[in-house]
């Protein structure tokens, strides 16, 4: 949240303070008063402003409440027409009708579960193996080519497969999120642990760090940033995961809702699943967004620069 | 020790020869001394609980030569950083001119980019390149032009620092321990480079040091900063009147050694 | 009938003897099995043969289906003849053992009311969605045949079922080829009708039951008694199609509206129960395979008949 | 390519040389010989060791061979029967099959054109925006929660708004890819961007370097191996995106091919996509990985440290 | 100046008071004096064409302090990272004790570990964080124990760095410019520090420096490096019989000044 490039930031001559001028003003009498000649009051360039957390909470709720609008003219003004995306008003119907009978909730539930489970499984997977890839040059031979091969299968053209090897049941689902979760974490984790500061690895290992405690104490922590958006990218394909998962054999879930709503012309379900969709993008987003304040205190400090 | 760095304006003299500057001639830039080229009123400055500037005031004239001098953590990096524009002010007025230009107390050196360029970054116009190519002649890295920073050493990173200065042609210089990392005869050769930027340009210059010969040997004008203030202000060092060594070191606290 | 009965008469000993396990993909909120699903009638029919049903997902199209039959991860599955002609043509492990008429009213050509297109002359030139070898490529290439048109003398654009409707509301497609999933929606909530219904060009889309080879060696009875049970609903529910519309909600994505139900119910008061494959039936399965051989769409002739059991021998 | 914590690093002392132990040699006669009490040889804890480019070939298709052993062997026992997984054998026959009657090398102009085409599109929006929204706070408070929104809409979802905005030809099919794409670029970029460092944006603003120069000598260069991730992660993704957008009304390409082979069960047909898929990733991998080394030459210097 | 730096595995005097350390009082770690802790042979270094290290050979003793002269980019620190097990020689043979304890050129805090647990880092045991307290104390920054590395001034970060290796017991200590950014007198007490640490434990200690003064004051040997070759090596300074500081300064290169 850091604005690098603007140059709109403010006036650094915060308070214009009735000043005692004795003693510790300027010496000469003549310039007691601002010289007025060419000198500028100068700009901090790179300054961390702090929002407040309401403010931070408003502006993210910016883009969302954007979308939602532009969503509401289009089908206001005919742009979108109801057989292709349902209006606000007939969505919320449809909200209220699937709540009502108890469809959502249900669905929601099931779906949470499937997404949580898979990611869970898929984020630990692949960031193990991506910190063993990226600070061992075993683990890089072993594991990386053979990861990037697999990342390159389209997990998409898998599910058939995955249906023989996991069944038609819930292992499948769950194993298809995972696998597709697995690999953005894997490819964020090991390029961010490949990137570690080397003069730290080195300050490491003259200071007798053992492995564990220099993936800990400062693999790890450089690596955090890099970590956290290999989490929100996993975060969104697990529910693109979800989606194709719960395409096979589902009974229950938003896939399986949102393929009924396809099967019958429902644009308006149609229209709350991909909204939730969206919600549960944004929630996660904005969880992992304030995990990754609370994981990386160090990277906060006000006017830091060394 | 000749030195001729000279500034990307002044296409004239980009391509003569060495040594043609001459350290004695009449310089028209200290002319208008009298009017400030920093300016101070009332400054505070906190870190938390911390003070570190309190209320404080300073003048410095186009063309003096001003050493800063002060304990480790004593706030002589912030107040260069506020003079920069990098910090600001919890209160107070601060005024500086607009060409100002850094020598950080670390290299900052850009990794992504040879040593020339990290001379002539920000820089435009034909000359440019020799400018920098004569630069780092004069601070004994010419043969390191296509370097990457990655591969200095402490004080070849720290001279390429100063050469990135150097071919600048600022109001203000500050200077954050420039020659903190040099062995005593670089170190030499350096500060003569630094003094005849300044007889050429007459910035005003802010040096930030913990020698307090090179204080001595540079500088018109020499503060002490602690506690918040500026607890000494020694003008006319040049001019012979200025305070001794010893007590310059006593005000920094050193009262045994002389 | 035989099977109500047999349910009737077992009902005292349903709760030991279930040691069989038949998969069926889930009934959704219609028809024959979702009412017995509900009722229970199903699970007293299957314990009356010592089996109970285990409900998997919505199995879709026949195709994934077919996977799963051949994986084993399913023992039941029904689709249409003509995507069951595609997956007989590879090497299958499962069997067909019943099938019903075609639904005559339910299937067709869909195109807009006021398009301008009033027979299948008009469709030349026209483009029309359907996807690879479903029943929807074939209603729209037999239509083709019957009014004497080259297969290509339309643009058939292929597009997933469940994106098709989207597609041709917006008018990127000029007509529709599909079945009774999504017409009955479509004819109730759009101003759209059926250019031609199956029942006009001769369509001999059977709906057919697939039995996994091994679930029919090791278990006739059950499925024997599967048939006998949906043929006797079949009868009911065509007699009376009300009560087997909406038979879990009447609100959510696969519940119908009051024009829907209407709808629905019309259409499967003219269409036929499900029957054991006989003669009549393998003699049409025939026509189907070698009008798909014909066009290419498969290596030659599917021989459906070596695929077929008579569930009438099945008394085990 | 940096080994961090193997300890398996060789012994330093590189050639005993015959030495001319006269003058040079420590001076303690009693030490000329090499002193054996407790001491070491230092080991080079982290070193680049630079593989020949023949090696480096070699180790990255370990990863792929031994996957397609995985396979054979799988198949050969008879763990996977052919209805789910053709076995090699079947699957290069069917390729040879695929090849002399021209489907295949259509298939794959058509596919690359449109994966190539899409990813293009796709990377260049996401970088852009999130070099914007990185770098400026006016474009993080413009972009970033809106596309954070967007990116949680499954783009799978939006397929059918895809036909009715672009049509049923290309533009829908490529378009469909570049949103797909756009996202793990944006992503990669904005936080790779975000994190630079805030020192060299400080001296960048005192030498008075322009926004574009500051974005295009200091930002860039220092976001190079996080915007490189991105890439990898778009290159996957176009693939994902491509099977998904060929089943719109496509008449060629591989994901045709793919849908074909599964109507009519050909598993030989449909591994064989699935191959190709593997190897497009693995080719693009490749490609990135050559291209990161050459846009980074800082980053590769011997023994550098500073 | 009285310094009670403990080693983690003192944990005897951990909790005495301040002062019990006395500078004069018998050192057994120096009996075993004649046995080397560093031995070099025929050690060669290039970087490219270039060649830093041109097969030197150098042996310290145990409990030697030896002082690492020489202009900037002449190869010290890299003479000390190959001792320090960082950097490969191209040729030659080189032994070191195991332990060993660097205080590297820049600071080299970990970023994401407050300033007591960068003190502590990679030790272990009970009393591991009281002897970080007294270290951190010791330097002047008690106070700063949980600040954030990034918050430091330069002289700060380089005292945390100091105290790093001062609550450590190597045989081999090597300082890289250790004081370079510190003001007079904070530079004293670290030097004090540094002193009392091997009058306690007598490692093996190579300072490089650029000040020929504290080379002086602390050493028992100076080397000078200078073209890849050791051109000085002067033995017995504190004893007396060591070169003047004119001398010293005429072998980097320094003629006229004194
Ligand atoms: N961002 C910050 N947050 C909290 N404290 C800070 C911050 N930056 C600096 N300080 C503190 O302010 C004090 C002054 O720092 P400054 O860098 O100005 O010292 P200095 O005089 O330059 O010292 P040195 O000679 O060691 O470089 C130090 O004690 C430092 O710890
Ligand atoms: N990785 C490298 N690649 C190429 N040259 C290098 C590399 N590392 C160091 N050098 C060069 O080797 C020389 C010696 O470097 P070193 O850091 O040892 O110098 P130094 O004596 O410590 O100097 P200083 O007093 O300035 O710190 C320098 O000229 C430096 O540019
Ligand atoms: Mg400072
Ligand atoms: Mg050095």
């Amino acid at each position: 949240m850091t604005d690098v490039l603007d140059g709109k930031a403010p006036i650094v001559a915060v308070t214009d303070r009735a000043s005692d001028a004795a003693g510790r003003a300027p010496a000469a009498s003549a310039a007691a008063a601002a010289p007025a000649t060419q000198l500028i009051t100068p700009r901090a360039v790179h300054r961390h402003r702090e929002r407040s957390a309401a403010g931070a909470v408003a502006a993210r709720l910016g883009g969302p409440a954007l979308i939602v609008a532009i969503w509401w003219v289009a089908t206001a003004t005919g742009l979108l027409t109801p057989d292709v995306l349902a209006s606000p008003a007939q969505v919320g119907a449809a909200a209220v009708e699937l709540w009502t009978n108890g469809q959502l909730p249900q669905a929601l539930a099931v779906s949470l579960a499937r997404a949580g489970g898979g990611l869970a499984i898929g984020v630990s997977i692949g960031l193990l193996l991506g910190l063993i890839a990226g600070s061992t040059r075993s683990g890089d031979a072993i594991f990386d080519s053979a990861m990037q091969t697999l990342r390159a299968l389209p997990f998409l053209a898998l599910v058939p497969l995955f249906m023989v090897w996991f069944g038609i049941g819930e292992t499948a689902r769950i194993a298809l999120v995972a696998v597709a979760t697995t690999f953005p974490m894997y490819v964020s984790a090991s390029g961010a642990v490949r990137a570690t500061d080397a003069k730290l690895l080195e300050a490491a290992s003259v200071f007798g760090l053992s492995r564990w405690a220099t993936a800990r104490q400062i693999i790890l922590p450089g690596a955090l940033p890099g970590l956290f958006s290999g989490l929100r990218l996993s975060a969104t394909l697990s529910i693109i995961a979800l989606i194709a998962a719960e395409e096979i054999n589902a009974l229950a879930g938003l896939g399986y809702l949102m393929s009924e709503a396809l099967n019958y012309s429902r644009t308006d379900i149609l229209t709350v699943c991909i909204l939730i969709y969206g919600a549960f993008g944004l929630i996660a987003d904005t969880l992992i967004r304030g995990l990754e304040r609370l994981a990386t205190p160090w990277l906060r400090r006000k006017g830091a620069r060394r | 020790m000749t030195a001729v760095v000279t500034d990307s304006a002044n296409t004239a003299t980009a391509d003569t020869d060495r040594g043609n500057t001459d350290r004695a001639r009449p310089d028209t830039a200290k002319t208008d001394r009298a009017k400030p080229a920093v300016w101070l009123r009332d400054v505070d400055k906190r870190f938390g609980d911390r003070v570190i500037l309190d209320r404080v005031g300073l003048q410095i004239s186009r063309g003096e030569f001003v050493a800063l001098l002060g304990a480790s953590g004593s706030g002589k990096t912030t107040l260069l950083r506020m003079l920069a524009g990098l910090d600001s002010a919890d209160a107070g007025q601060l005024l500086v001119p607009r060409a100002r230009t850094v020598v950080f107390q670390e290299p900052r050196l850009l990794p992504a980019q040879r040593v020339l360029a990290n001379v002539t970054i920000g820089m435009r116009g034909r000359d440019v390149v020799d400018t920098a190519r004569k630069a780092l002649t004069e601070v004994g890295l010419a043969a390191h032009e296509r370097a990457w920073p990655v591969t200095l050493s402490g004080g070849e990173a720290q001279r390429v620092a100063l050469a990135r200065a150097l071919v600048r042609s600022p109001e203000l210089l500050l200077l954050d321990e420039p020659f903190a990392a040099l062995d005593a005869l670089t170190r030499l050769k350096m500060q003569d480079l630094v003094a005849d930027l300044c007889v050429r340009h007459g910035p005003a210059v802010l040096l930030v040091t913990h020698d307090v010969d090179e204080a001595l040997r540079l500088a018109d004008r020499i503060i002490v900063l602690r506690d918040g203030h500026f607890i000494r202000d020694h003008r006319g060092i040049r001019a012979g009147d200025g305070p001794t060594r010893a007590d310059l070191l006593d005000a920094l606290g050193v009262h045994a050694a002389g | 009938a035989t099977g109500l009965v047999g349910c009737a008469a077992a009902s005292a000993d349903s709760g030991d003897a279930a040691s069989i396990t038949v998969r069926i993909p889930d009934p959704g909120n219609s028809g024959s099995l979702a009412l017995g699903k509900k009722d229970g009638s199903l699970d007293k029919a299957l314990a009356a043969v010592g089996a109970k049903v285990a409900w998997t997902g919505t199995a879709g199209a026949f195709a994934p289906a077919a996977l799963s039959l051949n994986a084993g991860e399913l023992d039941v599955a029904t689709g249409s003849i003509t995507s069951a002609v595609m997956a007989l043509g590879q090497t299958p492990s499962f069997e067909l053992f019943a099938a019903a008429a075609p639904d005559d009213n339910g299937e067709g050509i869909l195109v807009k009311d006021g398009s301008g297109i009033e027979s299948i002359t008009d469709l030349v030139g026209k483009k029309v969605a359907v996807w690879h070898g479903s029943t929807s490529e074939y209603l729209l290439l037999k239509a083709l045949e019957q009014a004497g048109l080259a297969d290509d003398s339309v643009e058939r654009v292929y597009l997933q079922p469940a994106q098709s409707a989207a597609v041709f509301h917006s008018g990127k497609v000029d007509a529709w080829a599909t079945w009774s999933s999504f017409s009955i929606t479509e004819r109730a909530s759009q101003d759209e009708h059926f250019l031609v219904t199956g029942k006009q060009i001769g369509s001999q889309n059977y709906s057919v039951l697939a039995v996994r080879n091994d679930f029919a060696d090791q278990h006739p009875a059950v499925v024997a008694a599967l048939y006998d049970y949906i043929h006797a609903k079949d009868l009911d529910r065509i007699a009376d199609p009300e009560p087997y519309l909406n038979v879990f909600r009447t609100s959510g994505a696969d519940a119908l509206d009051a024009a829907g139900v209407q709808i629905a119910a019309d259409d499967t008061r003219a269409a036929h129960p499900l029957q054991a494959i006989g003669a009549q039936q393998l003699a049409d399965f025939a026509e189907v395979a070698k009008f798909y051989a014909d066009r290419g769409i498969t290596d030659g002739t599917v021989d459906v008949a070596a695929h077929v059991l008579d569930v009438t021998t099945l008394k085990g």
